[in-house]
């Protein structure tokens, strides 16, 4: 039994941490939040520096080569710090949809950008309020331009480049597209959601410029595939914010004072405090699953994507939710740090499908498994 | 049973919407004025006509009106788009507390410009190191010949910014034991040495503000109760503050789930059929219908002349949470769509975001859901009261910290 | 606003809470449950005599012809006291069956007997594990013979006749039938339930002698509005048990010490009372509803029952497993009290339809109103 | 990352797999033998072999194991269908206690007849007032020449009916604090004046037992630790219940309900298509799929050498309330059928009613839930302990009652 974390990811993990501490304290994600930068440009410079971009990509493109357990380590940190970057968008969607559906040309187009950072991918998938499906998009694409509406697209407004999910007549009725987000045919319009630490944007793209990306009339399934793969990764960064929600409420638990003692002496505090470690303790054992999953392209992975993410889903809304509630007031005030994750928490549940959705995939999943 | 009038309730009932539908302010006689202005002219006409605080002693402006017949004035006030009112705390909390402990002539001078809305007044008790420790209270006074002088900070106070007046409890003698050591005042909020910043919230909004005293003076004939005695004065209070407190208001509800559940798809397919949402929002609807039920048996209590029984606190305790986890619900049937926060934009104009958003609020502000299910263990069940450290001890040698 | 009790009905509910307090203890109910008889034949004759069973039905079938606020103030007595009586399948169900769907000659028949208790029905309705359904039934009768399984039928080893739902080629493809249970026929086997404080048996009937009960296939139509005003009786015995339940907790928590105070004294036990405090209340609140819905027959049943029946399904299982917990390892001692509560609790619960069954009917019954 | 064994492991797993393979009692072997004779049987095999209590020192009849080597053999041993043991609590907490604890001589004439299962073992602490409050015991003990006198009882005693030998805790000095004035002894069970009850649960099981004590003698010789030294040798064992409890065992689980709603219909179809179950089975699905490899990262710590955290205690806080939570999922699922309890004519021979019935015991032996979600707060966390009213108090002088 070797479920754990090597030497080595183990001294990346500190030096993801010794990096974050210094760069992104909450003092940057605050920045973020409340001004007018989408994102934290010069942290996405240094972390493209480490390399963090270039984690799995191979090495023929000017990747690392490593695995999606040091991907892992670094999600988890990110997580942690509620880093206000595009890294999910770019490095978790756009590059897995590459590594997964590009061509060799397209390959060698896109994945030294996105290793250097100098590229910033997003996905476009969602259209509108509700459950997306190959069905129900109505982007339409044909051999070289692509017209509609996707909101909200994470990232939308800064990233260079989209992988666009598009209706397709074959297949099971939907196809990937890569839409260079620079050009006349494409209009984007920066949005404010619940977390503005993160950024968001609407993308109208008018007969704009597309080039297929794998097979026409396989892009469901290749939505599927990336999003379980996003799916862990998420999780990752979810268990991480989980940590920090909970330290935070501890921290204060343990300094603040009612009736002649800290407030972390009452049980209703304590079981509180527990109940949020035992569910972020489910959800990160979980995340392993995933991390082995991904790593070695099992066949569960879809099983072990579901897992990660629903149990990360479920820790990270309760953590986040119960350490405002430990702080009281103060934990409501915009001066205070609560909110970072209690935004994150309901944005990183969102982004990639909901916890019934994923709930739902669950079991799906496990369906299959059986009567395989 | 049923859900109707008594006669004489239902001839109050006809007279109060006969008044009401002849006199709601038109959007002529409300154009140019803000919220304030608003809920004035409004207050101003009810008082003139005899409608304001209708349960009040007609010798205070009042109507010497029935429980009864001021829900019944409530429900019907609710029908009618009137400005928001800005007296809740003014009337619910602060007068109560002035007719029972302030002098004839006091009372004399400022209740009726309470009842009139000439007056608005609000409530100074919260402190940054209390919260749930409401007694904990540091901020000081000490007499200085017919004056007190005041220093410290008060917080979570609403509406200090556009109040003429507040009550507020103060540290009079930080060496007697914590609940002994207090005095009750009101004070003019525009004398000197005070300081009204907002506090921003998560949600965006700042209903509420910090309040800073630095070497004000307020005069010992505003002193209501003994000295020492702030806090039996302050329980009068908060025994109307309590019965003031709903279950947490409007926003997110049974309805506006359902409505949205018919809006977005699962599968393809409407959400409502889908039968996870069907069961979520079966066991809300049950708890909203029970808080509602639960209002019809109080206002029958009070129908009957009967005093409601403290577990109307059940309100907050069930609604706050239930709000949280419903906007929560609501943003993940939104999907991705579910994250975006604008007017616009939003399913529902941004209503289930900024309920998301609001939710925590109400989970605290009057009370935590701990101290709300301690009250209910405590004042409903009768348990006993956790173990307390400060009892006893003097004020100022209880601890505040771990250093 | 006139909602509540008035002072008759409160003053049937005081003799009501003598009488079992001295005919229905808990030592009563623990005798059923360890002995050999079915139930407490000496208490049901008892509760026969002060009329309880006669409550709503008219005078004109020797019934007292009160309404079902008064019923609802016994079930909420009968359910307090966990009375170890058929009192539910006979007066909630086979009464309400022949009510609202028999001929005036089998009212002539059946209901003065059942006024009177001398005679005991129950309602046959389960054939299996799962829910029943119209399609699902395997019960077949003819003109006047039925043949089936029924399992598990309450009190059917001791009623003298059973309100047998069977399949029909017409209509909704169900309809009911009498069977008088004391012929060739009909075998019936007593079984075990976890609650052997209430009495439950196997019907085999094997072309037994049966006659219709109201319209041939309308029988499904019949049982929704059967089970509709039984789930608001049932309620009002499940909130009479939350508070049974409620109240062996609380003593018990005022008198436990641990560490040298009152285990009340923790905020952990506390809120927990105070929990359960809150969802016995807002089931009862939603029994009023149900109490004035059925007493009125108003439209809004459906709504008022399924609102009842999940509220008064979710704080009776709540309010009887926390009360275990109360009592740490004594609770879970045959010698204790709490088993009775926790046993009733998920008997109830599954008689007529479980949580989720109700849930379900409470949301399409909201729809068919606002669809109106 | 990988689920693999290391070389080392893999052939001791290879040996351990080939032993039993060859070892394992036949039917024949176990005919006419009740549950006691054929764990002995089988334990004495192990012992025989070198493979009974493999982790202790090979002195004390072990084969001085590893952590990890135990895991091995606890996986490979359940893969057979070996006698259940009624050694647990003998080697996994009296011996450890015996072995830090005991004299030299005494060690050479228990262990090896515990280790080979001549000897049942037993653990007298809790006691009918106790509770969660371990060491409010009351039986006391008192001296008389070279023996102590013990009056009083025990409860909760797995195994006292079958136990040769138990360890206890007594109240030596009641005027001392509560844990000072106990001390710690291993006993005959045989011994004159001791009367073992069963206990009936709500099960209907009797797996527990009241052991009551009239003028009982104990030597001195048979005490472990100093008088007074109680309560450190009892957390000596203690230490080990830790360890030993497992995530509540076997009865309903995800693969069980699963299969149940492929059995069952709502709506005329499977309840696995019912999004409502799905979304259910999919929650409890990732608890157990977090507490599993929870498990498998402690494995890794042992196969690493580190010891796993006390985080292994959420097993039970999560695993117990589950059982009961799904347990009556599935009576609601098997909606009126769900009441039966009958192995004829249950569904799944009535291991849901089973389960149901024996979940409320789950969430209180070994520690309530509430008591568990206290060990995570404080040994995990390292949250601060309640208000404690007992400490330095005289324990005679505690209050224990109203009265």
């Amino acid at each position: 039994m070797n479920f754990e974390f090597s030497e080595e990811q183990n001294m990346l993990r500190e030096q993801a941490q010794g990096f974050l501490a210094s760069n992104c304290s909450m003092a940057v994600v605050r920045r973020v939040l409340d001004g007018d930068e989408p994102y934290d440009a010069d942290l996405w410079k240094k972390v493209a520096e480490m390399g963090w971009t270039a984690t799995v990509i191979p090495e023929e493109y000017e990747g690392l080569g490593l695995s999606y357990l040091e991907l892992s380590v670094i999600a988890e940190e990110l997580g942690r710090a509620l880093a206000p970057i595009p890294f999910s968008s770019s490095v978790y969607l756009a590059t897995e949809a590459i590594l997964a559906a590009g061509s060799e040309e397209q390959k060698q187009a896109y994945l030294p950008g996105l290793a250097a950072g100098t590229s910033i991918g997003c996905f476009a998938l969602g259209e509108s309020s509700g459950q997306t499906s190959a069905a129900s998009l109505t982007t339409k694409a044909d051999s070289s331009s692509i017209t509609g509406v996707k909101i909200p697209v994470a990232d939308g407004d800064i990233a260079n480049f989209a992988i666009v999910v598009a209706t397709s007549d074959k297949g099971d009725g939907a196809s990937l597209y890569i839409v260079d987000l620079d050009q006349d045919g494409v209009s984007r319009e920066s949005i404010t959601t619940i977390d503005p630490s993160r950024s968001h944007a609407k993308l109208t793209l008018n007969a704009a410029g597309a080039q297929l990306l794998g097979n026409d009339g396989e892009g469901w399934s290749y939505v599927q595939s990336i999003l379980n793969r996003a799916a862990v990764l998420f999780a990752w960064e979810q268990v991480g914010g989980c940590d920090t929600a909970l330290n935070m409420a501890k921290e204060y638990a343990m300094g603040r004072f009612a009736f002649g003692r800290p407030i972390a002496t009452y049980q209703a505090i304590k079981h509180k405090l527990a109940n949020i470690y035992v569910k972020n303790t489910l959800a990160r054992s979980n995340c392993y699953y995933g991390a082995w999953a991904i790593s070695t392209d099992a066949d569960e992975l879809p099983i072990a994507a579901a897992t990660a993410r629903v149990s990360a889903i479920q820790a990270y809304y309760y953590a986040s939710k119960e350490n405002v509630q430990t702080h009281g007031g103060m934990g409501f005030t915009w001066e205070f740090d609560c909110q970072f994750p209690y935004r994150r928490s309901k944005l990183l549940a969102t982004n990639i499908g909901s916890e019934a959705t994923w709930q739902d995939k669950l079991i799906t999943a496990i369906e299959k498994q059986r009567a395989a | 049973m049923d859900f109707n009038d008594t006669a004489v309730e239902a001839t109050f009932r006809e007279e109060v919407r006969t008044w009401l539908s002849a006199n709601i302010p038109t959007s002529d006689e409300l154009k140019g004025l803000d919220y304030i202005g608003r809920a004035k002219l409004w207050q101003k006409r009810k008082y003139d006509a005899g409608w304001a605080c209708i349960r009040w002693p007609k010798e205070h402006g009042g109507r010497d009106a029935s429980a009864i017949d001021q829900v019944i004035w409530n429900q019907e006030e609710s029908n009618f788009d009137t400005p928001d009112s800005v007296f809740g705390i003014g009337h619910g909390m602060c007068a109560p507390t002035m007719m029972a402990w302030a002098t004839d002539e006091q009372n004399k001078n400022y209740i009726p410009k309470l009842a009139s809305g000439e007056d608005v007044w609000c409530q100074l008790f919260s402190e940054p190191a209390g919260g749930s420790d409401l007694a904990a209270l540091r901020t000081r006074a000490e007499k200085d010949g017919d004056d007190w002088i005041i220093n410290g900070q008060k917080i979570w106070t609403s509406g200090a910014h556009y109040s003429d007046y507040g009550v507020l409890v103060l540290r009079t003698d930080p060496t007697a034991p914590k609940h002994q050591g207090l005095t009750y005042f009101f004070i003019d909020m525009k004398s000197a040495g005070i300081e009204v910043k907002p506090i921003r919230q998560i949600s965006g909004g700042a209903n509420f503000n910090e309040v800073y005293f630095t070497d004000v003076r307020v005069s010992d004939a505003q002193r209501l109760g003994a000295v020492g005695q702030g806090w039996q004065v302050a329980l009068t209070t908060l025994m109307n503050e309590r019965a003031s407190i709903g279950g947490g208001g409007g926003g997110v509800n049974f309805d506006s789930v359902f409505d949205l559940a018919t809006r977005v798809n699962i599968d393809d397919a409407p959400a409502i059929k889908d039968k996870n949402v069907r069961a979520q929002l079966a066991t809300w609807y049950a708890q909203e219908s029970g808080l509602k039920f639960n209002g019809y048996r109080s206002m029958t209590a009070l129908s009957r002349g009967e005093i409601p029984g403290p577990e109307n606190s059940i309100g907050k305790l069930v609604g706050a949470p239930k709000q949280q986890d419903m906007a929560s619900f609501a943003l993940d049937l939104l999907e991705s769509g579910g994250a975006i926060w604008d007017p616009e934009l939003s399913d529902a104009a941004g209503m289930f975001q900024a309920t998301y958003m609001a939710s925590p609020g109400l989970r605290i502000a009057g009370g935590t859901d701990e101290i709300m299910a301690n009250i209910i263990a405590e004042r409903v069940l009768g348990l006993p009261q956790d173990i307390r450290v400060d009892k006893g001890i003097p004020f100022n040698e209880v601890p505040t910290s771990n250093s």
